[in-house]
């Protein structure tokens, strides 16, 4: 039981790194064009975290839309 | 419950690769807004698309079936 | 015996959907441009189907020309 | 064990994608010779850009979670 | 017959992808003809390069197997 | 233990032969344009090593800047 509740946790633990890992590689590549400092410009930042806030919002609307369509 | 499951999982796959290609065709850089009615009309154009393209995939399996092929 | 043989048709069926996830991802972004609407032009739907079948006529070229190579 | 076994996957993912999105940025055809302060900056910005993706799509799951969404 | 699994899983890997790239590289919108030879000559074209870049691989690996380093 | 022995070699070969199939996905599109003929252009094929070995390169830096930054 125990050791049920703990590969749950890594379970969802392990979804979401899978996630950050998917989401970081295409926001990455949407809103980083160029590497001339190793720090990022207040642009890309608000690029990136406006990436993954819609990203999730859109995806939180298509799944809604699929079952409603149902 | 397989059949569940499998049902579950492609529910899954057709809201994540929906919601990329709709992102891709809806928003754009700094992705500061949400843009609602294209998401769902993207979103209906995807689900056509995915029938006609099941359609079409599962014919050609038939032809080949019935000539024998596999 | 019958549970083999339902996860069998389980897993061809499976097999069906990913292919049928796979196409049409590549193939709806190849063919849809834009979303002005959420029906598909006939130019769309034409473009859709062409992809499916040529990309079937290609893999078993291919498939064919991989197993003579041999 | 099984702990170690997921930081092992994270980690090589994480090798694996930023790699990726590094090579693209930082090299280009034939390539005949390396950059690497274009690979040391640019792994920089995406170490960054992974904790900006992770702490806003963590704090989204939590809003969802604290609204009873999930 | 472990074996023979990976090859088979080998085979249809090389399909698929040789597919892809042949796809993209010999058809075009709206997808209403075949290409044949093109594909005859992309395939060709694939298998070699596969070849080249296993060649170069496994050398690499093997040089850092004598150098010790893994 | 033989068995043990044998699924690691097949393992390590497995994981080889996954890696030759990105690696030659990725390089070939990089480097290929266009399909003319059967055979890979002297231009090609250094384009075709130097993509492999700089990406192992890249691989490298990135897994220890990785390492390093712990």
């Amino acid at each position: 039981k125990e050791m049920a509740t703990f590969l749950d946790g890594e379970n969802a633990k392990q979804k979401i790194q899978s996630a950050v890992h998917r989401f970081n590689e295409s926001c990455f590549q949407k809103c980083v064009a160029s590497v001339q400092s190793p720090t990022l410009s207040a642009e890309e930042e608000n690029c990136l975290s406006g990436c993954v806030n819609r990203f999730l919002d859109v995806s939180i609307r298509v799944a809604n839309g699929i079952q409603g369509s149902r | 419950q397989i059949k569940q499951e499998i049902a579950v999982a492609n529910a899954t796959e057709l809201v994540s690769k929906a919601s990329e290609s709709c992102f891709n065709l809806c928003l754009q850089k700094p992705y500061n807004t949400n843009n609602d009615t294209c998401i769902d009309q993207c979103l209906a154009k995807y689900l056509r698309s995915w029938n006609i393209i099941s359609k079409t995939y599962v014919s050609r399996i038939q032809e080949a079936a019935n000539a024998g092929e596999i």
